[in-house]
């Protein structure tokens, strides 16, 4: 982290709330972090964690009734919170880009996969129908598709999940954005496709000089793939640092109590995995101290009465919200 | 595609079968001796023989079926002994007024319900959907045979305009625009009842489309709302469009029967209605046959299309 | 731990889907045991066969060859009565916990419905039944007994669904990716939940799962299937530890580590794989194994022993 | 654990809503009239007053008379009837054939239900107004009974679709195998598991079609295909209106209105109980 390299995100104090039949939800609260150029950060959390709603909210994809978003996203200086779709449009696809969680459904069945990517082109940076053709078959050998010129009129049921991501990929970058928000990319493919989708990006990043933030609710996707690491319970940041601090010297117990109740090859076979208790906490009806405090065994009275805020651990740029936190030099069983 | 196409149109000439035995059949159903009846008052030793030659009455029923279908695959449905007139040509007469009345509906409906439905998906519950809603549930519930009724008795009577009324249809060919006023309450009239169910339609397929992930995607692309609408939802959300309009054209011949019979507009339906009045039985047959042939087929055109415009219908 | 009776013994098990050009070998002959007591891991990647493999065991897609023998009695062409008899000591758990619980009934009559299928227990025995399981699986029926499946959540109505897989105390228990719709932390507590159960009432699993690392944390043996054959099986800890088949190999290469220190597969998989439709002659692997040659093209490799119980199908197996 | 096992309360229903109730009191009334039409204080429909033609409304008519003295009143209460009668015999017909038939093609799957299917995709790609009119027209004479048998004929492949789909949404969920695979018999399993989780949907759909079957009827009525004069129903009143359409529009306006209103309670119970019942996912 040098001290002179820009910060091409930031987000301050964002905060994202939706109005429904049943009350109020706040499914993302005061999230504040930084990204710089070339840099990747990951953000984890399990279901309902406001991971997703984050990411779209950074995007100002929200639709705009029955929402509020307040705080602000500033990306490459431009303001998103509050910005008007068409305002938001020229920034899409230059500025910030955004890689869709289930490829069978974030691309359009009835339009082939050619036109879905230079319809980019044309529309945004005003390419000649031959040129963003050609344009649109070289981004589709990009990111390694074969045969890429006869797949260019191929329809998304004829490609794999594997190829399909992959196409979702190259119509992202179609207009080299600075920023690419990748919201579980690799979730429902196979192992060995998600290895060649995770190395694709990753490539691709350096290539291209992007920043990437990478959602995921895997643990294993993010470990050794970004340099600093987020996560999220109940629509907060609840821990955040670089990511072998996160790994090596967590100090929230969710922290712990994630990376100790996934299972690991590396475990012998029958290891007894720590589960947390209950289940994630329901968002309209969350507790007033610390949301994890019910399922937490080191829960006091404090816990349950006072929201604790952001505290910096020992590592510069690693913070944590608990009131009783892990000391510092443990290490899960994990290593 | 090209297996699909071959098998609709299999299927689409199995069905055809079936219906010729179905009309063919028709004139079984008549309590007693057919030839009584077809024959009505004109039952002469002389007509008789002419209709037993005609329809092979005194053979088994197989081979007047296959005598019949000979007929009618040589464009012969046989000729009238009510009115002595061939079959075939009082439906050519009749059949152009009714596909008149069914185009101008259509366009009415289809220019009236798509930009409508575009504008109620884009803000659900918004005070236009609302009213729409409210508006088009409400048609739904009002019978074509009434809404003329209304219109011949507001429009017609009450304000008198002209050329509106019963009996005051004027062929295409004798004079355009006389023949369009005439023709105003009865398209209209089948219009209603297209606009509200293809309104309903599309609108709740756009309102599920525009909720997924792609047109998510499509904005994050940068492009604007207009061209997402209608390159992006507008496609996949009109194949049950184009399903129930292609289902539909069945029920417009059927109001266009309750319409023409009001105002006496000589269509097929009134053709029809009068020739089950006057016991014309071959000229009801004929009727029957040719319109749900002819109602099959455009069920097939329409799937052929809706094929077109989603590639996954025929991948399965 | 384990008898070297076979509790389930399977041979040349095929499954066919469709017919003439569109015929898939879904599993295209495979051989296994399953020993009383044990649990075998059953992974691989989507649409190798291996859900199909749990299917046509309980026999809800129909076998197209080969035998299930369980307890010694040959399960693969009972009919009526006797399959359903047979399923009763065979139950299985599936994917999708929601959609595996009717959304209408009330739980305890979800758990008891085996009980009133076979009428094998009736009246406050049955209550009482049905009160002990739900309590076993963590919930408590007096509390929650008559709310309805759709009122609970994921992780709950596997529990649910464990409860009604057990009430016939089945000697078989087949879990079809049972844990893969969970979150990380109740993913925990429901294998924790299996393993517990799996000792109280000395159960035999096959655990089906994509995921490597949970299937190594369950399971005493694994199998590892590719395009409807199985390519590797052996104990676990060895299985992982060296494997012997180069897909094997692989699969656990692109396995993501939730270490930062894990090292980063520089060299991955390629492709993907290819049609069932049209599976490559000889070894179905050869197309994307760096190590084939012309002998893996013309000839099909037969499974053979490496090492005691560790069987391999491949010409050229890696030595560690 | 058992202590951190929240459950969900059960998603919060909108109220079906004071319009759907009062649908349901007109529809009551409708029925109920219409089976005590003999025992109410009701004119005779058939009585010609010849010193009241054409009257509009009063207090000795309550809707007026016809041009032959025939009080309205009455005849829209003896003509709702037929209404009645023929929608739900239709639908009785209809929902008796096609819904176990999909239930079971569904479940089946297989040859069987290849057959069944093909065979009432056939049926369902004959326009049925137009088979239900040329049957009408041979089958003489015409009754009450024909016209129900008829309808009820035709509408079999619509339920039958309808029921299929439903079924098999729910045939092909995971708690049916399960059902299976503990050893639940066929039956039981039709009974038990997917039964009532189409229930919902096939009390919208028959409410939708009764409404569709008494449009059909009036229709039928309106072009003298149904029960013949002077038998009053809805569709014959409005027939029998039109000549006399500038001189008397009560004539036409209050058969008109019943009817409308019939079909409307129909249409709104049914569609309030689709989105209640949230079966919005089985595609109609």
């Amino acid at each position: 982290m040098s001290p002179d390299s820009r910060h091409l995100l930031e987000v301050d104090q964002l905060s994202t709330t939706f109005a429904t039949p049943h009350g109020l939800l706040p499914a993302v609260s005061e999230v504040s972090f930084t990204l710089q150029e070339d840099e990747t950060i990951g953000i984890v959390g399990e279901s309902g964690s406001g991971k997703t709603v984050l990411a779209r909210t950074i995007m100002g994809l929200q639709p705009m009734t029955n929402i509020q978003v307040e705080g602000s996203v500033l990306i490459n200086g431009f303001q998103v919170v509050g910005a008007s779709d068409p305002e938001k449009r020229k920034h899409w696809g230059t500025d910030v880009a955004m890689v869709f969680q289930d490829p069978m459904t974030s691309l359009n069945p009835v339009m082939r996969i050619g036109k879905q990517i230079d319809e980019t082109l044309r529309v945004r940076l005003g390419m000649s129908r031959q040129s963003a053709k050609a344009r649109a078959i070289e981004l589709l050998t990009l990111v390694g598709i074969p045969s890429s010129t006869e797949r260019y009129d191929a329809f998304p049921g004829e490609l794999s999940g594997g190829m399909r991501q992959r196409v979702v990929i190259a119509t992202a970058l179609a207009c080299s954005p600075k920023l690419l928000l990748a919201d579980e990319p690799t979730t429902g493919l196979d192992v060995t496709i998600q290895a060649q989708i995770l190395n694709l990006l990753g490539e691709l990043q350096q290539r291209l000089h992007m920043s990437v933030v990478l959602i995921t609710h895997d643990l294993g996707v993010v470990a050794t793939r970004t340099s600093r690491l987020i996560v999220m319970y109940a629509g907060r940041v609840v821990e955040i640092g670089e990511t072998r601090d996160i790994f090596a010297h967590h100090r929230m117990p969710y922290t712990r109590a994630l990376l100790d109740s996934s299972p690991r090859i590396s475990n012998p076979s029958h290891t007894r995995l720590l589960a947390i208790p209950g289940r994630p906490p329901n968002l309209l009806n969350l507790p007033n101290g610390c949301s994890f405090a019910p399922r937490c065994s080191f829960a006091t009275d404090q816990c349950h009465n006072e929201r604790p805020p952001l505290t910096p651990s020992s590592e510069p740029g690693h913070s944590f919200a608990c009131w009783n936190p892990l000391p510092i030099s443990t290490r899960s069983e994990m290593s | 595609m090209i297996k699909y196409v071959a098998r609709r149109v299999a299927l689409l000439i199995g069905i055809s079968f079936v219906i010729s035995i179905g009309s063919f059949y028709l004139i079984h159903l008549l309590p007693g001796d057919p030839a009584v009846f077809i024959l009505g008052t004109n039952d002469s030793p002389a007509n008789r023989a002419i209709l037993f030659k005609q329809l092979g009455l005194d053979r088994s029923i197989v081979t007047q079926y296959l005598i019949w279908i000979g007929h009618v695959l040589h464009g012969n449905l046989g000729i009238s002994f009510i009115s002595h007139n061939s079959v075939v040509s009082t439906i050519k007469a009749a059949l152009p007024i009714d596909l008149e009345m069914i185009f101008l509906s259509q366009i009415v409906a289809f220019a009236s319900a798509v930009p409508l439905a575009m504008r109620s998906a884009r803000k659900p519950d918004g005070w236009l959907d609302r009213v729409l809603g409210a508006g088009s549930f409400t048609l739904l519930s009002v019978p074509p045979f009434i809404i003329i009724v209304l219109l011949v008795l507001f429009v017609s009577i009450k304000l008198g305009v002209a050329n509106t009324g019963p009996a005051s249809f004027v062929p295409l060919s004798q004079n355009f625009l006389v023949n369009l006023e005439s023709l105003v309450l009865p398209s209209f009239t089948l219009s209603v009842g297209s606009f509200v169910v293809y309104y309903r339609v599309l609108r709740s397929d756009l309102i599920a489309t525009l909720q997924e992930e792609f047109i998510t995607m499509a904005r994050s692309k940068g492009i604007s709302a207009r061209r997402i609408m209608w390159r992006h939802a507008f496609r996949p959300s009109s194949v049950a469009l184009l399903g129930t309009a292609g289902v539909n054209i069945g029920g417009l011949l059927a109001s266009g029967f309750v319409v023409q019979y009001l105002l006496a507009i000589p269509g097929l339906g009134y053709t029809l209605i009068s020739a089950i009045d006057t016991s014309d039985y071959l000229l009801v047959q004929g009727i029957v046959l040719v319109v749900s042939v002819g109602v099959v087929f455009i069920n097939f055109v329409f799937d052929f299309i809706i094929n077109i415009v989603d590639p996954r219908i025929s991948r399965e | 731990m384990t008898s070297h009776v076979p509790l389930l013994s399977v041979r040349d098990l095929t499954v066919v889907f469709g017919s003439g050009s569109h015929a898939v070998s879904a599993v295209a002959g495979i051989s296994f045991d399953i020993f009383p007591g044990e649990t075998l891991g059953l992974v691989g990647e989507s649409g190798c066969g291996k859900s199909t493999t749990g299917k046509a065991l309980m026999k809800i897609v129909a076998p197209t060859s080969g035998s299930i023998e369980l307890d010694g009695i040959d399960v693969t062409r009972q009919k009526g009565r006797a399959l359903r008899n047979a399923r009763s000591r065979m139950q299985m758990i599936f994917q999708d916990p929601i959609s595996s619980l009717n959304p209408r009934r009330r739980i305890k009559d979800i758990v008891a419905e085996p009980l009133d299928c076979w009428k094998s227990v009736v009246g406050v025995e049955r209550d009482d039944l049905v009160a002990d399981l739900l309590n076993k699986v963590g919930i408590d029926p007096a509390i929650y007994g008559n709310r309805y499946a759709r009122q609970f959540s994921g992780g709950q109505c596997q529990r649910i669904s464990i409860a009604r897989s057990l009430a016939m105390r089945p000697k078989l228990l087949i879990c079809d990716e049972m844990v893969s719709a969970l979150d990380v932390s109740v993913q925990a507590q429901i294998l924790n939940l299996l393993q517990d159960l799996k000792e109280e009432y000395g159960l035999t699993l096959l655990f089906i799962a994509h995921d490597l690392a949970v299937v190594k944390n369950v399971s005493d043996r694994v199998a590892v299937m590719y395009l409807g054959k199985i390519c590797e099986i052996g104990p676990a800890d060895n299985l992982y530890h060296s494997p012997a088949h180069p897909y094997t190999k692989a699969l656990l290469g692109a396995a993501l580590e939730a270490d930062p220190d894990s090292p980063v597969h520089g060299e991955v998989l390629q492709g993907e794989p290819p049609s069932p439709l049209d599976p490559p002659s000889g070894c179905r692997f050869r197309t994307r194994c760096p190590y084939a040659t012309e002998l893996c093209a013309n000839e099909e490799p037969q499974p053979r022993e490496i090492a005691p119980g560790h069987q391999v199908a491949c010409h050229f197996p890696l030595v560690p | 654990m058992t202590d951190l096992l929240a459950v969900e309360p059960l998603e919060a229903k909108t109220p079906l809503g004071p319009l759907f109730w009062a649908c349901v009191a007109w529809l009551s009334l409708n029925v109920l009239a219409a089976i005590l039409a003999n025992l109410l204080p009701l004119q005779d429909p058939l009585f010609q007053n010849y010193s009241a033609l054409n009257a509009g409304p009063s207090l000795h008519h309550l809707l007026g008379t016809d041009d032959l003295g025939r009080d309205i009143f009455s005849r829209i209460v003896f003509g709702s009837r037929i209404s009645i009668l023929v929608g739900i015999g239709a639908m009785f017909i209809g929902f008796g054939i096609g819904a176990p038939l999909g239930m079971l093609t569904a479940y089946r799957r297989g040859k069987f239900d290849h057959i069944v299917t093909t065979m009432m995709y056939v049926l369902l790609a004959f326009p049925a107004i137009i088979a239900v009119i040329a049957v009408l027209s041979f089958w003489t004479p015409r009754s009450i009974l024909k016209i129900i048998i008829v309808i009820g004929a035709a509408s079999i492949p619509l339920v039958y679709r309808v029921v299929r789909a439903a079924s098999l949404s729910v045939a092909t969920r995971d708690f049916v195998t399960a059902a299976k695979v503990q050893g639940a018999s066929s039956l039981r399993i039709l009974l038990r598991e997917i039964l009532p989780n189409i229930t919902p949907i096939m009390v919208s759909f028959l409410l939708i079609g009764i409404a569709s079957v008494v449009t059909l009827e009036g229709a039928l009525a309106f072009l003298g295909l149904s029960v013949n004069p002077p038998t009053p129903s809805w569709g014959n009143m409005i027939n029998e209106s039109r000549t006399v359409l500038a001189q008397n529009p009560w004539l036409v306006l209050f058969p008109s209105l019943a009817l409308c209103l019939f079909l409307l309670s129909l249409n709104f119970i049914g569609d309030r109980l689709r989105t209640y019942f949230d079966v919005s996912e089985v595609k109609l």
